[in-house]
C-alpha cells in the first residue's frame, strides 16, 4: 500500500545515493518538483535513466548527483542543447559523467520488459546504426523459427521510479492520464516508487473502464504536490511553459548563471514554490 | 509574394505527402510541412507523433513532441513502448521524417557526435526515434538546409541509416523498406539515383543556381539528367504557413 | 480507411476457404453473428485462432469450417466441456481436426508479437510444463544478457481477424471499452479485418484521450450489428447471456440435436436476428 | 449450522487468504473461496481475473471469468498481453488459485487430457492461464474436491509444474517461487512435506475419518506428524457464503 506523505520524506526515504533512479515523463508529466528535491537532499552517484534527459536532468547533472546517464535523446526540445550535460560529456564539470546511449525504441523496449520481468527487450533495430558499435548492451538475438536476427537490450530495473501524476485517491491509487509515456512501466519495473501528484481525492471518479490506474500496492510513497510537473504541464491542470524552456538555454550556458539560477529556485526553495503553477493558482 | 528559403523548404516537404499517408512526424520543420500538407491539400492526412499521439490535429505547431495541443487534438493516445512496438514496427507508418546535424551522400544521418564518440568535439542529442523510424517506416523524407557543414563527406557517426554504403546495401541490411526517397533542402529537392542510390539533384528552387548548390554541398553533388524548377509557393501555400507560424509564435510568447 | 458495409459482404470479401482466421473476443464482445455469417456462407479449410474457443467455434467447428485450431483453453466457462470440439478431436466427426495448443500467456504474447511485427514472442513459461513436449511450435531463446532461458512461440500473424466492438464513426474509427482482451492486437497483427458493432454514431463523442481506439485505416471491414456479440455481452449495452451458455451443453451434446439447432437459428436465420438482443430491444 | 463438505471447502480455502494478498483467481471454487475471503476477514484483498480486471469486488460470481460484473466493480481493467506480462509474470501476484481434473503427490496438475496426448481418452480443456499462473504467483493454493479419479498415482499430462519430482525440483527448473503451499479439499486439507515436497494431510475436516481419506486419495496418502481438526464453519463464514450463491443463483437465472 502506497504511503502518503511529503515530498521531502518521500524522497529522504526512497532516494539512496549510488542508486539507479528514473524519472520519465514524455514531455508531459515530468517530475520537477520530485528532481529539485533530489537536488536539495544532495544526492549523489547516481544512476539516471530516461529517454529524453530535458531540463531536470539538466539540471541535477550540473548540480552533481549523477555518476552515468542513460538516455535516448538529450536535449532542450525545440529550443537547443542540454548545456549542462554537454559540459559533463565535453568537459567533465562539475564531473566525469558516463554515459550509456539507446534508441527511443530500444529504451521503451527495455522499460516495457522491466515491467514484464524479463530480463531482456528485443526489438527491428539499430539496423546498420554505429550506436550498437559503441554500447556493449546493444546485442542481438536470432529468432528461433525465422532466423531473422533482432536487437536485444537489457531490461531497465532501476531501484527506484519517480514521476508525476494528476491524481491519487485516498487510498493511493494513481490515475494517469493524457501523453502517459513510460511511467507505468517504470514505476512497475522498479523495486521502488516514488508517485508526485496534482491533487488527492477521496475517490478518482468517474474514469474509463480502461483508465491508465496504478494500484496502491504497485507504489511506495505518494505526495501532494500541486503544480509539481512545472514547466512540464498536467493535462487538464495546465499548460507547459514553453517560455521558460527557452528561458533555460541562456541561463544554463554558462556555470556560474547556472550555480546563481539554482541557489535562487531551488535550493532556497520547497515543493511550495510549484503552487503557484497549479490550476487555478 | 516573396517568399525565404526556409519557407520554401517548408512548401517543397509538404506538398508530396498525400491524404492516405500515416506520418511519423519530428519536431521542426517536419512538424510544420505536415501540418501545412494537413491546412492545405491533404486535409484527411493522419499524423504520429513519438509521444503517442495518433491522428492529431493541431492548431499551432507543438514546441515539443508531446505538446498538450497534441493530444487533445489526437483519435487517441497511445503509451510510448505500445507507440514503438505496435504502431512504427508494427508497420503502419506509410512516410517518416527525419532531419539532422550532419548527412551524407548516401543519406545517412549523425545526429549523435562530431568527432569521436568517446571524446566528442560537439555532443549533440542523440538519436531518440531515428534509428528505427529510418527502418520502419515504409519511405523516408529528409528535411536539411543546405550547407557544407550538414552535408558532409563522410559522416563522423551513423545515428540512422538511409542508404548506408549505397546500392542494394539497404537490402543487403535485411530492410524491406524504402528508406530515404527525398530529401528537401532550402536551396533544392535531392532524390537517390535508382542505381547506386548517391543523392541527386532533381529540382531547384526559384532564384537558386546550381553554382550555389555545388558550393553549399560539402561533397561534389551530382544533378539529375532532367532537373526541373520547383515551382513557387502559392498564395495558398505561404499564407497557411505564414498563418500558422504566426497562431505558433503567438500561443508560444503567451 | 474501413469500408462501412453489410455483414454478408464484409465476410464475403474478407474470409477465404483455407485462410487463418482469429475471431477474439475474452468472455466479452465474442463476435457471434459474424461467426454464424461464416457458418451460412460455408467456409471452409480455415485454421481458427483463439485463446478461449468458446461456443462460437465449437459451433463453427461442428458445422465443418476449420481444419485446424490453434489455442489455450476449450471448454464451456463455468459449465463443462465444448462437446463439438471434443466430438472433431477424439472422433473425427465432422472431421479430423489438427490441434496446436498452447497457454494463455503464450498466446496472449503471441497475438502481442504479431501487433508489434515480431517473428516471435518470447516470455517466461511453460516451466516443466508437458505441452512444450507436445507442441513443436514452443521453443527457448537464451537471455544474451543473463543466459537465462526462456519460451519461444511464433507470432500470431492471421490472414483476417474477426472481432466485435462497441462502436464505430463513420469513419470507420473504432472504439473498445470494458474487458477488452486481445482484440486490438488481433486486428493488428492480422492482414485484413472485419468489425462488428454495436452501433455507427456520427463521432465517438467523449471519451478518455487515452481510449482503446483503433483508427479506421487499420480496419477493412465494419458492419453494424446490434446485438452481435450474443450470448457474449457488449459493456454497457447488453448483459452476458449465462442462461444460454448453460443451455449450449445438451444441445451440443448430440450430432442431431446440434445439427437441427443450427438449422433453425444460424443457417435459416440472418443478423437481423440478433436485434432482439440489443439494448433496449 | 450444518455444512456441505464442498462448502467445507470453499470456507477452508478462504480462511488463509489475507487483506495484504493479490489473488489471481480461477472461476469455481477459487472465486467463491476469493470472494468469501473479501466479503468477512479480508475485505482489502486484491482479486485479479485473466480477463484483466484488476481489484475486482463482485456482488456475485461471474460465471467466467469475465464476466461483466468483473469490469464493473474492478479498480481498472487491463488488455489481456498486459495482464499475463505486466502483472502475472511481472511478479504482481502473491497467490494464484489453481484447481484441475488430476493431481499426483508433488500437486502438478493435469487439465489437459486423459490417455496419450494424440488419442485422447478424454480431451480436457487444456492449461488455461495454469502453466504460467503456476511458477509465476508467490504461491499456489489448489482447491479439488478428493477422490480417486483425481488423486492420481501418476498423471497423464502435466500442464501445470507443482513441485515436479519432488525435493528440491522446483528450484532445479528455475522457479524462484513457493509453488503449491496448500491443497484444500472437501475432506482435508494438505501442505507439502518441508523435505520430499509430498503432499501430506495437516488438517481433517470435522466429520471425516482418516479412512475415508485413504481411500478417496489414489496414492497412499502421509499424514502429517500433527493432525489438527479443521474448525467447522462459523455461522458467519456459511451466512455469508450462502447468501453469495444464492445472489449468485438468482442473477445467473435472470
Amino acid at each position: 500500500m502506497a504511503r502518503l506523505t511529503s515530498l521531502a520524506e518521500a524522497i529522504e526515504e526512497n532516494v539512496r545515493d549510488g542508486d539507479s533512479v528514473t524519472m520519465e515523463g514524455f514531455t508531459h508529466l515530468i517530475p520537477f518538483a520530485a528532481g529539485h528535491e533530489v537536488i536539495r537532499q544532495q544526492r549523489k552517484h547516481l544512476t539516471l535513466y530516461r529517454m529524453t534527459p530535458d531540463l531536470i536532468y539538466d539540471q541535477m547533472i550540473g548540480m552533481g548527483c549523477a555518476d552515468k546517464l542513460v538516455f535516448s535523446w538529450g536535449g532542450n526540445p525545440g529550443v537547443g542543447s542540454l548545456h549542462r550535460l554537454r559540459d559533463a560529456v565535453e568537459r567533465g564539470w562539475p564531473h566525469q559523467l558516463e554515459i550509456e546511449e539507446h534508441s527511443h525504441a530500444a529504451m521503451a523496449n527495455a522499460y516495457d520488459a522491466g515491467a514484464a520481468n524479463l530480463p531482456f527487450a528485443m526489438f527491428r533495430g539499430y539496423i546498420g546504426a554505429d550506436l550498437a558499435k559503441v554500447n556493449p548492451n546493444i546485442r542481438q538475438i536470432t529468432c528461433p523459427f525465422t532466423g531473422e536476427t533482432l536487437a536485444a537490450v537489457p531490461a531497465i530495473r532501476p531501484d527506484v521510479a519517480i514521476i508525476h501524476a494528476l491524481k491519487a485517491d485516498k487510498k493511493g491509487n494513481v490515475l494517469l492520464e493524457g501523453i502517459v509515456g513510460v511511467q507505468k512501466e517504470a514505476v512497475l519495473a522498479a523495486k521502488r516508487s516514488v508517485v508526485t501528484v496534482e491533487e488527492i481525492v477521496e475517490d478518482l471518479g468517474a474514469v474509463s473502464p480502461n483508465a491508465i490506474i496504478l494500484p496502491t500496492w504497485t507504489v511506495t510513497a505518494i505526495a501532494e504536490v500541486p503544480g509539481g510537473a512545472h514547466p512540464s504541464y498536467a493535462h487538464g491542470y495546465y499548460k507547459r511553459d514553453n517560455a521558460y524552456y527557452k528561458a533555460w538555454d541562456p541561463i544554463a550556458r554558462e556555470r556560474d548563471t547556472f550555480l546563481a539560477w539554482m541557489k535562487d529556485n531551488v535550493l532556497d526553495k520547497g515543493p511550495d514554490a510549484y503552487a503557484r503553477y497549479a490550476r487555478g493558482a | 509574394m516573396d517568399h525565404t528559403a526556409n519557407e520554401m523548404m517548408t512548401i517543397a516537404a509538404a506538398r508530396p505527402l498525400r491524404n492516405e499517408d500515416v506520418c511519423f512526424v519530428g519536431i521542426g520543420a517536419p512538424s510544420a510541412a505536415c501540418n501545412l500538407a494537413r491546412l492545405t491539400h491533404a486535409p484527411d492526412i493522419t499524423l504520429i507523433y513519438e509521444s503517442g499521439t495518433i491522428g492529431t490535429k493541431p492548431d499551432i505547431l507543438p514546441l515539443s513532441i508531446g505538446d498538450g495541443e497534441l493530444c487533445d487534438t489526437a483519435l487517441t493516445t497511445v503509451p510510448v513502448p505500445e507507440m514503438f512496438r505496435y504502431w512504427l514496427q508494427g508497420g503502419r507508418v506509410t512516410l517518416g521524417f527525419l532531419g539532422g546535424a550532419q548527412i551524407d551522400r548516401f543519406a545517412n544521418l549523425n545526429t549523435t557526435v562530431v568527432g569521436p564518440y568517446d571524446a566528442p568535439k560537439v555532443r549533440l542529442p542523440g538519436g531518440g526515434g531515428a534509428p528505427e523510424i529510418a527502418s520502419s517506416c515504409g519511405e523516408i523524407f529528409i528535411t536539411m538546409a543546405l550547407s557544407p557543414r550538414g552535408f558532409v563527406d563522410g559522416l563522423d557517426f551513423i545515428t540512422s541509416t538511409g542508404h548506408g554504403e549505397g546500392g542494394d546495401h539497404r537490402q543487403r541490411l535485411g530492410m524491406k523498406t524504402k528508406g530515404p526517397t527525398k530529401v528537401i533542402t532550402d536551396m533544392c529537392i535531392m532524390e537517390p539515383d535508382p542505381e547506386t542510390k548517391e543523392l541527386t539533384v532533381v529540382s531547384i528552387h526559384p532564384g537558386v543556381t546550381r553554382e550555389q548548390i555545388t558550393e553549399a554541398c560539402g561533397w561534389p553533388i551530382r544533378f539529375a539528367g532532367e532537373v526541373v524548377d520547383t515551382p513557387a509557393p502559392t498564395a495558398e501555400e505561404l499564407t497557411t504557413l505564414r498563418d500558422l507560424q504566426e497562431r505558433t509564435r503567438r500561443a508560444h510568447a503567451a
